[in-house]
This record gives C-alpha cells, sequence and structure tokens, in this order.
C-alpha cells in the first residue's frame, strides 16, 4: 500500500477521537444517570 | 392603591447559590421600610432584585407595576439604587460623573448641579478627579448622582456607612423629603437607631427568607414592633412555596 | 439613541482624555511592536518593506485588543456596568457610543503606527486615498465586533484572556483585507485594493447592525 | 474504526430503581447505533479494501473517505448550533440551547478531525502537512470560533444569562463564517491556484460508492452521538436544578439557625426538605 503509513494515522486517529469522546458521553452519561429519577429521563 | 413592591416567594441566585430563597414583601408607595438581618442574610441581593439587576427566578415580583421577570428593564430607569459600589468613573471629576448619569435619564444639568449642592460638592471639589476623593466624599458624589435622577423607589444599601455626621443627616433629610414627595424607600442598614428613627416599620430578613407573617404593613406599623429574631417563634411559620402551592406549616420545635 | 451614543462617546472620550491611558500607553506599546517585528525579521533585507502592510495591521490588532480591554475595564470596576443598566440609555446607543470612541482611539494609534512604519520600515505611502478609506472601514469593523464581545467578555472573572481567544478568529476578515488594500496601496496598484474596502465595509456594517441589535439582551443579562 | 454502541444487556444502575436502565441509551440509540457500528465496519472494508487505489494518489486517496465524511459533519453541526441558537433567542426553550451546546462540542472534534485527516492526507500529496489553502485555513477559523463558543459556555453563571450569552456567541461566530470564508478565497485566489481539485470528477464507481457510503455512515454517527450528548447535557441540567431545591432548603435552615438560639434542629430542615423540593419544581 502506498503512503500506508499515512493511511493508517488518519484512521487511527479518528477511530481513537471519536472513540474516547463517545466512551467519555456515555461515561459520564451513566455516572448521571444514577443520580437523576427515572421520571426525569424521559426517553428510558 | 397599586404597590410599589410585590414579592412573593421570589427567589434570586447568583451563581447557583439562592441568595434570596423565598421572600414575601409588601412596601406601599411613599413607605420607608428597614430590612434588617444579619451579614449574608440577602439584604443586598433583595435590593438589587427590587432594582432589576439580579433576576428573580422563581415566585411573583412586581415593582412600580412592572413585572420584573418580564420588563425589568421599565423598572430600571425608575429606581435609584446606592449600593456597596459606587458607581462612578475614577478618572472623571465629580461634576462629570453625575452630570452624564443624570443626563443619561433624563435630567437636566440643573437636576444635577442641585444634586451636587445638595450634598456639599459645589465649588471647588466638583472639579477633582473621582480618584482623588476621600471615601465619605465619594459616597456623597455617588448618592448626588443618584438623587439627580429623581427616582421613585430608593434602594439604599447601607446609606449611612462612611459618611460623617452631618452627611448622615443629609441622607436622612433626603430620605424623608422624598417620602413625603411620594418616593418609596428601602433602606438596609446596620445603623439602627438611626434608620429605624427614618423607617415608618422594619423587616427581618434572614437565610434570604422573609417569612410572609412579616409582610403585612399595618399588623407591625401598629402593633410592636418585632425586631428580635425570637419574634417568630411563637407564629410558626408559612412557606409560601410557588403561586398557587398550599401554604405548608412548618412547625419549629 | 443617538444622543445616547453621543452621550456614551464624549463620556469615553473624555475619560480618555483625562487619563491617557491610550496615548500614554497603547501608543507606545504599538510602537515597541514594530519594533519587535524588526528584531524578529531581519531589516537589512527587504523582509520589513515587503511584510510592511501585513505588520502595520497586526499592529493594529493587538493594541486594539489593549484599546477595549481598556473601555470595557472602566465599565466593570465599581459597578458600573450595573449603573449603566439602570441608567434608561438605550443599548443600542451604548453601543454605538463605545464603538465610536474605541473607533476614535484606533484611528489616532493607526496614525502614529502609519508615522512608525514610515521612520521605522522606510515606506512609502502612496495611494493616501486608498489608505484612509481601508483605515475608516477596518476600524469601524475592528470597533463594532470588539465592542461586540467586549461586552459579552466584560464582567466576567476570566475576561482578560477569553476576549482574544472570541475576538481574533472573527477579526481575521478585517486583518486580510486590511493587509490587501495597504499592498495594493504601497505597491501603487490602487485598482486590485478597492475591491478588499468593500469587504472591509461588509464587514463593519454587518457587525454594526449585529451590535445594534444584539447589544441591549446581551447587556441585560447580569 | 471501532463504534462503541450501547449495549442494553448490562445490568442497570440499581440506585435509580424501578428496573430503569441508568444510562443515556434508548431503544432508538440502540438500533441507531447498530447500524452506525455496521455501517462503520463496512466502510472500513470499503475504504480500506475493496476500493482501488486513484491513479494520481495512490492509496492516500482512500483517506478521502473519512476527510470529507467528517467536514460534512463538521458544517452540519456548526449549521446545527447556529440554528438551535437563533431558536433558543426565539423561543426561550432550554432543548434548544441543549441541542446548539452539544452540536457545537462535536462539531469542534469532528473539524478537529477534518484538519488531521486533510493534514495526513497533503503531506504525502503536496509535500507539506498544511497549505495556505482557502478550505484549510477557513476550517482552521472555523475551529478556533467555535471553540471560542465552547469556552464561553463553560464561564459558570445562572442558566438564562450563559444561555443567551452562549446564543448571540454562536450566532456572531456563524454570522463571520460567511465572510472569513469569503476573504480567504479570495486573498488565496490571487497567489495561487484556486484550491486543488480533490477528487477527480470522472470517478470510480466505487469510489464513489465508498465516499456516499462514508457520507451517509458518518452522519448516522453524528446523529448517535448527538442524541447521546444532549441526554447527557439534559441530565446536567438536571442535576443543577435539583441542586437548586436542595440549595434552597439549605438556604433556608440558615434562617433558622438564626431564629433558634438552639444549635441547628436537624429534623426542621428534613421536613422542610420535601415541602421545598415539591414547591420548587
Amino acid at each position: 500500500m502506498s503512503h500506508g503509513g499515512y493511511v493508517l494515522a488518519g484512521y487511527a486517529a479518528s477511530a481513537v477521537a471519536i472513540g474516547a469522546y463517545a466512551l467519555r458521553v456515555l461515561g459520564r452519561g451513566r455516572a448521571l444517570s444514577r443520580r437523576v429519577p427515572p421520571k426525569d429521563r424521559r426517553w428510558t | 392603591m397599586e404597590l410599589a413592591v410585590h414579592l412573593r416567594a421570589a427567589v434570586s441566585l447568583l451563581g447557583r447559590f439562592p441568595a434570596l430563597a423565598g421572600v414575601d414583601l409588601d412596601v406601599a408607595p411613599g413607605e420607608i421600610v428597614l430590612i434588617q438581618g444579619p451579614n449574608g442574610a440577602g439584604k443586598t441581593t433583595l435590593l438589587r432584585a427590587c432594582a432589576g439587576l439580579v433576576p428573580v427566578v422563581r415566585g411573583v415580583a412586581v415593582v412600580l407595576g412592572h413585572d420584573l421577570r418580564v420588563d425589568a428593564r421599565l423598572v430600571r430607569r425608575r429606581v435609584g439604587l446606592l449600593g456597596h459600589a459606587t458607581f462612578l468613573y475614577d478618572d472623571l471629576t465629580v461634576a462629570d460623573n453625575v452630570r452624564f448619569w443624570s443626563r443619561a435619564c433624563g435630567a437636566s444639568r440643573a437636576d444635577a448641579d442641585a444634586a451636587m449642592a445638595r450634598l456639599g460638592l459645589e465649588g471647588r471639589l466638583a472639579d477633582v478627579v473621582v480618584a482623588r476623593l476621600s471615601a465619605g466624599q465619594r459616597r456623597r458624589a455617588s448618592i448626588a448622582a443618584m438623587i439627580a435622577r429623581r427616582p421613585e423607589l430608593w434602594l439604599l444599601d447601607e446609606p449611612h456607612a462612611g459618611l460623617d455626621q452631618a452627611g448622615r443627616d443629609v441622607v436622612d433629610t433626603l430620605v424623608r423629603d422624598a417620602a413625603a414627595a411620594g418616593a418609596t424607600v428601602l433602606v438596609a442598614s446596620h445603623e439602627l437607631d438611626r434608620a429605624r428613627a427614618l423607617a415608618g416599620r422594619t423587616v427581618t430578613i434572614a437565610g434570604g427568607t422573609i417569612p410572609s407573617g412579616g409582610t403585612t404593613p399595618p399588623v407591625l406599623a401598629s402593633g410592636s414592633p418585632v425586631y428580635g429574631p425570637r419574634g417568630r417563634q411563637n407564629d410558626g411559620w408559612v412557606d409560601a412555596g410557588a403561586p398557587g402551592a398550599p401554604g405548608e406549616v412548618v412547625g419549629v420545635p | 439613541m443617538f444622543r445616547d451614543a453621543w452621550l456614551v462617546a464624549g463620556k469615553d472620550l473624555r475619560l480618555e482624555a483625562r487619563s491617557r491611558v491610550t496615548t500614554n500607553q497603547v501608543a507606545p506599546f504599538a510602537v515597541t511592536v514594530l519594533i519587535l517585528f524588526a528584531f524578529a525579521l531581519d531589516p537589512d533585507s527587504d523582509v520589513l518593506e515587503r511584510a510592511t502592510a501585513g505588520l502595520f495591521w497586526v499592529a493594529v490588532l493587538l493594541s486594539s485588543l489593549l484599546a477595549l480591554q481598556r473601555a470595557f475595564t472602566v465599565e466593570s470596576v465599581d459597578g458600573n456596568r450595573d449603573a449603566l443598566r439602570l441608567s434608561g440609555l438605550e443599548p443600542a446607543g451604548i453601543f454605538l457610543g463605545k464603538a465610536c470612541a474605541v473607533a476614535a482611539q484606533l484611528i489616532v494609534l493607526e496614525v502614529v503606527l502609519g508615522i512608525g512604519v514610515v521612520v521605522l520600515y522606510d515606506a512609502t505611502l502612496a495611494g493616501p486615498l486608498l489608505l484612509g478609506a481601508t483605515c475608516l472601514a477596518a476600524t469601524a469593523g475592528l470597533a463594532a465586533a470588539g465592542t461586540l464581545y467586549g461586552v459579552l467578555a466584560a464582567g466576567l472573572r476570566v475576561r482578560d484572556t477569553l476576549l482574544p481567544l472570541l475576538l481574533f478568529p472573527v477579526v481575521a476578515p478585517v486583518l486580510i483585507g486590511g493587509t490587501r488594500a495597504f499592498e495594493a496601496a504601497l505597491g501603487d496598484v490602487p485598482g486590485e485594493g478597492w475591491p478588499w474596502v468593500g469587504l472591509l465595509c461588509v464587514f463593519a456594517a454587518v457587525y454594526t447592525a449585529f451590535g445594534v441589535l444584539a447589544f441591549g439582551p446581551i447587556l441585560e443579562e447580569s | 474504526m471501532t463504534s462503541p454502541a450501547p449495549s442494553g444487556t448490562e445490568p442497570s444502575g440499581t440506585a435509580a430503581g424501578a428496573g430503569a436502565p441508568a444510562h443515556t441509551g434508548s431503544q432508538g440509540t440502540r438500533v441507531l447505533g447498530s447500524v452506525t457500528a455496521a455501517g462503520l465496519v463496512m466502510l472500513s472494508l470499503f475504504a480500506l479494501v475493496f476500493s482501488p487505489a486513484e491513479a494520481d494518489q495512490g492509496d492516500a486517496v482512500r483517506l478521502m473517505y473519512i476527510h470529507v465524511p467528517t467536514a460534512v459533519v463538521a458544517f452540519l453541526a456548526f449549521f446545527v448550533t447556529a440554528a438551535g441558537s437563533a431558536l433558543w433567542l426565539w423561543k426561550k426553550s432550554r432543548w434548544w440551547d441543549l441541542v446548539a451546546a452539544s452540536s457545537a462540542e462535536i462539531g469542534v472534534i469532528f473539524t478537529a478531525l477534518t484538519l488531521v485527516t486533510g493534514m495526513v492526507w497533503g503531506r504525502p500529496i503536496w509535500g507539506v502537512y498544511w497549505t495556505w489553502d482557502a478550505r484549510l485555513t477557513s476550517t482552521a477559523l472555523l475551529l478556533l470560533l467555535f471553540l471560542g463558543y465552547l469556552a464561553i459556555r463553560r464561564v459558570p453563571a445562572e442558566p438564562d444569562v450563559r444561555n443567551r450569552r452562549a446564543a448571540f456567541a454562536g450566532l456572531i461566530a456563524v454570522v463571520d463564517v460567511p465572510i472569513v470564508h469569503y476573504s480567504v478565497n479570495w486573498w488565496n485566489s490571487l497567489h495561487q491556484e484556486p484550491t486543488i481539485t480533490r477528487l477527480d470528477p470522472s470517478i470510480d464507481g466505487l469510489m464513489l460508492f465508498t465516499l456516499m457510503l462514508g457520507i451517509v455512515v458518518f452522519l448516522l454517527l453524528y446523529l448517535w452521538l448527538l442524541v447521546h450528548r444532549f441526554r447527557l447535557a439534559w441530565l446536567e441540567e438536571q442535576l443543577a436544578s435539583s441542586d437548586l431545591a436542595a440549595a434552597l432548603v439549605e438556604r433556608r435552615a440558615e434562617a433558622d439557625e438564626a431564629t433558634i438560639s438552639a444549635p441547628p434542629a436537624p429534623s426542621s430542615a428534613a421536613k422542610a426538605s420535601g415541602t421545598i423540593a415539591e414547591a420548587s419544581r
């Protein structure tokens, strides 16, 4: 693969950034959900 | 007659801190009311909320006929606030400051000059840069800027602080004259003797609340003054809560 | 509205006349920036000469930040922001007044910097008409956008660090437009410069209109 | 590329009780998340394995399959932020403020990724990471504008004040975008060739399909992230306002302490807390 390193770097950076952000949002969501009664979480 | 100030379960926040946690207060036009309470009780915030500077986020707040939660802007130009801050530009002279603030609300230059004369700021003192004034002179300049506006509601936060004896007398005279002319005055002061002589009645604020028992003007005006914090102990305390919510008596053990 | 603007602008200029912060502090700072550029870029080569237009506007931008911070510091000390809200002055008038006062100070700074680049960078001020028009349009834009962000950041504890972050990306078009127009004027091809003046005028118009509309709600909040 | 789709099988949080799962997922986001995850796997296969290398760019063209979608999502996110800000000013519904805030945060992430993937692509193709290309430059300015927006959001303030401040900051930034774009474009065109065409119009069918797939999958990803981020913001708001109820109780208790010279009575405060919490809803 030509420029394989660059391609991989680009994909890895995107995967890591989006993955880390998503995990953070989900994790914080879980932590805060425990402290909010279900009736204030209309999606459940 | 329409009340000058009408608050029910008013809540105001400083950041996330509820400095006012449910205030009930009715003040009739022309009344002079002393707000007393310990440091941190919410006196300053109450006055600032009445001025429309601190938003009332819950409850009812009508001042000078306008709902503060809807059009505070119409209230602001009609009140005069004398706070801890003196509202002066350090690098301008006394005359510049007083004239700027009075012209801003449409008062004339003559009003400004009369106000300065009333506070003993005429002549040489008028052309001194504010930064070079003493604390008391600064305070006088601040009062002059306020009275030049001819406010309908006077909100005085420690008006006597930093003034000499003559200055305090001037303030008292100004307040009496204004009230006689129909203006409403709320005073928060620790100079209790002086303020009580001035005020028609006293309202006690504590923990950001004025219990509804302390708000009806006639009872307190005619009955024995309820200064002591123990005064409420026998009454119990009606929590008005949100407007329309049934009040619940929380007994004090 | 214009009466209020006049009153506020008069107050701010009087304040400046008495305190002389812009003339005694900001203007020397601007000249210092010009000298620093000369240290950074080898003055013997023609780099300075070629970069004169850009360096001029970067210096204007940096010193405009100081002028703006000063303009809003005087409103945040001693509760004057509250006093403005109590004053009954029309917010749009306050905005125009403050922007005009800032603009007047920026014009003075630009004159100082103009003399600075002529003396220090050996620039020849060709096309004075284009130069003047560029300065006016760019100053109006800078003052309008800066006043808008100034009041947004004023009253916040972090305002001194927040204002540059907010302001500089927004005024990037002013830097680009001012620099290109100056290059055209100094390079004696004014025809290429006028479209940029047009861009600067659009920028100024957009932010002045936005400020007149938005200043009220922004100032009303505590 | 991994997608941490929410798994509904995990045991729910206990403290929230009543069998309600303690996370920001729902039936809808689970479906959306699964589809997105499958799409991302498919995109990876198409982008890295099935699609051919391009004649001029070689395999570097594969970066386009994420660069273009991230850019699309970034611009969409900022458009949503602007719309949310405007709608908040109009409707004063905190819903719109939360949408604007959530979208701006996602937009900043995707803008940064757009720049990173663009630079990683530029290095082998142009020979440099950065060039003062019009699109790159205005995207960088856009990133800075919205970093400013997020910074002003983070300044603690009363919710209504913060929302108004943020809404105006968002609108001021958005008003700037066309001016920035235009001026940068114009500035650029004076000095060098217009933006290099990144993909040949006579593009190979499979490559075009991969690109379109990328855009669709990233839009789904954006939507999934937005829903979760919005719910997280909602939770934060709920906690802040329930904190207010507690703070009111605490504040009023100060009056008790002042009234009764005896030590503070916890039973009175506890009793009051129920009523006030109800009254303040």
